[in-house]
């Protein structure tokens, strides 16, 4: 039942960020921090990183930079732990987009070289 | 450094693009399509456009000690911000028109 | 004119990524799609890459009578060559390795 | 009857353009030379500039670089008189990229500005 109350959140919270209005961001935001927990009672390491980068691009709508910054690393820790690299180049290339709008293009560039490689590697499979 | 904020522009003009074809394609598509096939016309959408702008993005990046590899990565940012039309690009730190 | 070859290997390179992408997806899809479904996908590839090389194909032609233009041509010329990997593709005139 | 027989030989055509080979080639030319005749008998245009369009592939394949650009020539030129530019940017594109081949740089030039043309036209509507 859980499960499928989580899966349910997931779901609202993506068509939600598709709305692309401050205060639909806003309601994203709280529907994914429920989605976090729930997958966290879970312990469903693959749930958690949906609600993860969920929350990033709640921030990012909210105009949230450095909010995002956070929740897009934390995605890519939940990467390491699982050993799955599974959208890590996505969320690579926006941690240098968003480092490049605060103004950070030592950062930025750092990202963008990792998110290169990441490229590449994906290219090369 | 300078030519961090191309990349950026340079990946929203083309997410945009990709974007904007996907829907289009969706929508001729139907709502007949499964879970795993509209995944495989997504992920067709974002290949084509990773491969192609692999070799533009990484001309942006240079270490920026070799005083010649500056110049040329400086050389390809003016010629890809003229090619993609990327100067009228909403970007805060220029703060242009839209 | 010597930067018409590279519209042709530019135009090569794209249409192999294209199609290399295209078959992936069509393996991924299945046989399930109609004729109007798989004309939507094959469109949606097409487009993609038209509309972002529309751009720096349009850079590799000037009319040839102002210096400053067909100058600025044989700069884009050299930045897409590098940047594309353009070199190493077999073309006729340049008789290299394939 | 005889629109099924020309259904089938540009099907058969098609089929033959994907081997690749220097034979196959060959037969798509035949095959595609029967369709070109059953199709002037229909005399169905967008049938007849299919029939071309194969004959500039076969010719292609073949090696036969200029006989290539005459079909390819003939294709536009029926589009005209159609009213219907359907596939006319990609035949453009073709024309420029053989008169590189044979290194007619001059025409190639022109065939890529009329094709770049064509291609913002697509792109605007």
């Amino acid at each position: 039942a859980s499960l499928d109350e989580l899966k349910k959140a997931l779901r609202e919270g993506r068509a939600l960020l598709k709305v692309e209005t401050p205060a639909a961001y806003a309601e994203a935001e709280k529907v994914f921090n429920k989605a976090l927990m729930l997958s966290r009672m879970q312990g469903d390491q693959v749930q958690i990183r949906r609600a993860t980068r969920g929350l990033a691009a709640s921030k990012r709508g909210l105009g949230d930079t450095k909010g995002s910054i956070v929740f897009l690393k934390e995605v890519l820790d939940i990467s390491r732990q699982l050993g799955d690299r599974t959208g890590d180049t996505d969320a690579l290339g926006n941690i240098a987009d968003l480092y490049t709008e605060i103004g950070d293009l030592e950062n930025a560039g750092k990202y963008y070289d990792e998110y290169l490689d990441a490229l590449n590697d994906e290219m090369s499979t | 450094l300078e030519t961090v904020p191309t990349i950026k522009r340079l990946r929203g003009k083309a997410e945009a693009i990709r974007a904007a074809e996907l829907d289009k394609a969706m929508g001729k598509l139907g709502d007949g399509l499964t879970k795993k096939q509209m995944k495989a016309v997504e992920e067709l959408s974002r290949g084509i456009v990773n491969k192609l702008l692999h070799g533009p993005m990484q001309a942006l990046r240079s270490d920026g000690t070799d005083p010649s590899e500056v110049g040329e990565t400086l050389v390809n940012m003016h010629a890809l911000e003229k090619m993609f039309d990327l100067k009228n690009q909403n970007v805060p730190q220029r703060g242009g028109r839209k």
